[in-house]
């Protein structure tokens, strides 16, 4: 059923509205929700929709904030002569259970300042880090703002 | 009884195309100015000037009085897919033809029982998102075949965007197994499907898939006629066996 | 204003094409390929602003698409076997 | 010159100058992580800042826009991600002032 709803409302936007369209929408959305239902990571009712719109007002100017902030940095970094870098590999711990939560932070995590998730293990995601400043603690750094937000969408 | 089935649909078939094509014109003798109407020719496809016939007589000719016959085009909004499938369609017959002998000869080389994995696990972010990624790409691989007639596309690229989804999903997954069963039947009854389509034109125009459908309006998506149903066709099939063809590539006989 | 563009963009653009070519290792250039192909389908994007034609949005997606698909599958193939 | 033509073309003069940031970074990093890290970020931006400078700027492009503005936040940094993994586990060295490795042997145990 999400994935009907889903595939319809791709199909709504790729198109431009009317009635005949909107049928043949309707049709192919029911076959390939039968076809690969199976193999989709989408599942969501309307409470998800809810909190999901909610929490996209919340989430969006963070996102975007931290990613210009992210540009920034990298534009100081490049431009700078002497190219001031200081990486290392390190893993963080996430109390994210669900896999589309996981995948969102993950994504999150590479747009933002300074760092690039690798993958994903357990509780564990392991990420590059620009400009390592501390061993200890370095969620506070890294996942922190975006993990509150993303268990409010996801749980 | 399928066997029984098979044979007399086929040949029924081919006793069609016996008999139509006796009607046919020989080689180089096709009198094509009867055929390709007067707008086609001056690459006039969309607009329709009737404005200055109703100034000057003060009634509207028909669409054939304007442009001389009904033309063997079928209104669609390029010229390029008028080309492809009402001029050349034929041909498209040629190459599906050859594309299914390759996957045929791929499945001989190629196919076996067990599905061949990678050396390592498939990265988890990966994995995650081809199930997220999957609808849009199966929606817009559909899209750009069921519009073939309204924009740049048709049954070939259509097809293949369906066909980088299973590859997608082949990548991404280590259990995956492609059903082998429902894409071979899709294909095969998508291929005789196509050649009815142009069986049916032979035997209403003369021609193998001529349009005998009406044109509707031009720029909505049930007009072109015949084009919007043999793009479909072209696309599942060449989707479904292009499917069989990555996943034939990804499986090995055992021992 | 669209000189402007054209000429960032095709600066970019040659910078990470210097990168494909002297790249000391297979997995630079495949890094420096996918900036380059996203570029490029930023550069088609503007291209159907200019020639004022939706149909071209099609193409954009159609090379996002299969620019990602060549970048997953040279990777997997680059991790190996264990 | 309507207004939404104007924030269109600052959008598309702000995505164009990230594109060359991108470029730039490619080519400037010392090693593979570090030049994804740049190259992600910079062109992930300029995507959205381009596409969506398209879309303002043609009011009847912009349901395509967000379409593709979605398709590249979703692969974009996928690509990324799964490139990395790959050249840490294909034996690409890191350069010569990385200081941490807690990924040792690919994160398996």
């Amino acid at each position: 059923m999400s994935v009907f709803i889903t595939s319809l409302v791709i199909w709504l936007l790729l198109t431009n509205f009317s009635y005949s369209e909107l049928l043949a929408g309707v049709i192919v959305s029911i076959f390939v929700a039968l076809i690969f239902r199976k193999y989709h990571a989408i599942r969501f009712d309307w409470k998800f929709l809810v909190r999901f719109a909610y929490y996209t007002v919340v989430y969006l100017p963070v996102f975007i904030v931290e990613m210009v902030k992210a540009n920034l940095d990298v534009a100081a970094r490049v431009l700078n002569p002497k190219l001031p870098l200081n990486p290392g590999f390190v893993q963080v711990k996430t109390q994210l259970k669900g896999d589309a939560a996981k995948l969102f932070l993950a994504n999150s995590i590479t747009l933002t300042p300074g760092t690039l998730s690798m993958d994903a293990k357990g509780e564990k995601l392991f990420i590059h880090w620009i400009d390592v400043k501390t061993i200890e603690d370095k969620e506070k750094y890294i996942s922190k703002r975006f993990e509150r937000i993303l268990k409010g969408v996801f749980e | 009884m399928r066997r029984l089935y098979a044979i007399l649909v086929a040949a029924g078939l081919i006793y069609m195309l016996f008999v139509f094509l006796g009607t046919l014109p020989l080689y180089g003798k096709v009198d094509l100015s009867n055929r390709v109407s007067a707008h086609f020719l001056a690459k006039d496809v969309n607009s329709v000037d009737v404005k200055k016939w109703v100034e000057g007589d003060k009634q509207v000719p028909s669409r054939e009085k304007i442009y001389g016959r009904k033309g063997f085009e079928d209104e669609s909004a390029n010229v390029v897919t008028s080309i492809v499938v009402n001029y050349r369609s034929f041909d498209t017959l040629g190459e599906v033809t050859v594309l299914f002998a390759s996957a045929v000869g791929i499945g001989l080389v190629l196919g076996g029982m067990k599905r061949m994995g990678y050396g390592r696990k498939p990265n988890f972010i990966l994995r995650v998102s081809t199930g997220i990624l999957l609808p849009l790409i199966i929606m817009f691989g559909i899209y750009i075949f069921v519009h073939g007639h309204l924009t740049p596309g048709g049954g070939f690229p259509g097809g293949t965007v369906i066909a980088a989804a299973v590859l997608l999903l082949y990548l991404s997954n280590e259990e995956f197994v492609a059903n082998m069963k429902t894409s071979k039947s899709l294909e095969g009854s998508m291929g005789s499907l196509y050649v009815i389509f142009g069986l049916a034109g032979l035997a209403t125009g003369g021609a193998f898939l001529f349009n005998f459908l009406p044109n509707g309006v031009v720029g909505s998506l049930f007009s072109a006629g015949v084009v919007p149903l043999v793009y479909m066709t072209i696309g599942l099939k060449v989707g479904s066996e292009l499917s069989g063809v990555v996943a034939e590539i990804h499986e090995e006989r055992e021992g | 204003m669209i000189v402007l563009f054209f000429t960032l963009i095709g600066i970019g653009v040659i910078l990470a094409f210097i990168r494909v070519i002297i790249g000391p290792t297979s997995p630079d250039r495949v890094a420096a390929l996918d900036t380059m192909n996203v570029m490029l389908t930023g550069l088609i994007v503007v291209l159907a602003y200019v020639f004022n034609r939706s149909i071209y949005l099609d193409i954009a997606l159609v090379y996002a698409l299969l620019s990602f698909l060549e970048t997953i599958v040279i990777s997997r193939y680059l991790e190996g076997r264990k | 010159m309507s207004a939404n033509v104007v924030i269109g073309d600052i959008l598309l003069a702000i995505g164009a100058f990230f594109y060359f940031l991108g470029g730039l970074g490619i080519l400037r990093m010392p090693d593979v992580y570090n030049r994804l890290q740049a190259g992600t970020k910079a062109t992930t931006l300029g995507t959205f800042s381009t596409v969506l400078g398209v879309g303002i700027a043609k009011p009847e492009f912009l349901l395509k826009t967000l379409i593709i503005i979605a398709f590249v936040a979703l692969t974009n940094p996928v690509g990324s991600s799964v490139l990395a993994r790959a050249s840490y586990l294909s034996g690409i060295k890191p350069c010569d002032c990385t200081k941490v490795d807690e990924y040792k042997g690919g994160g398996e145990e």
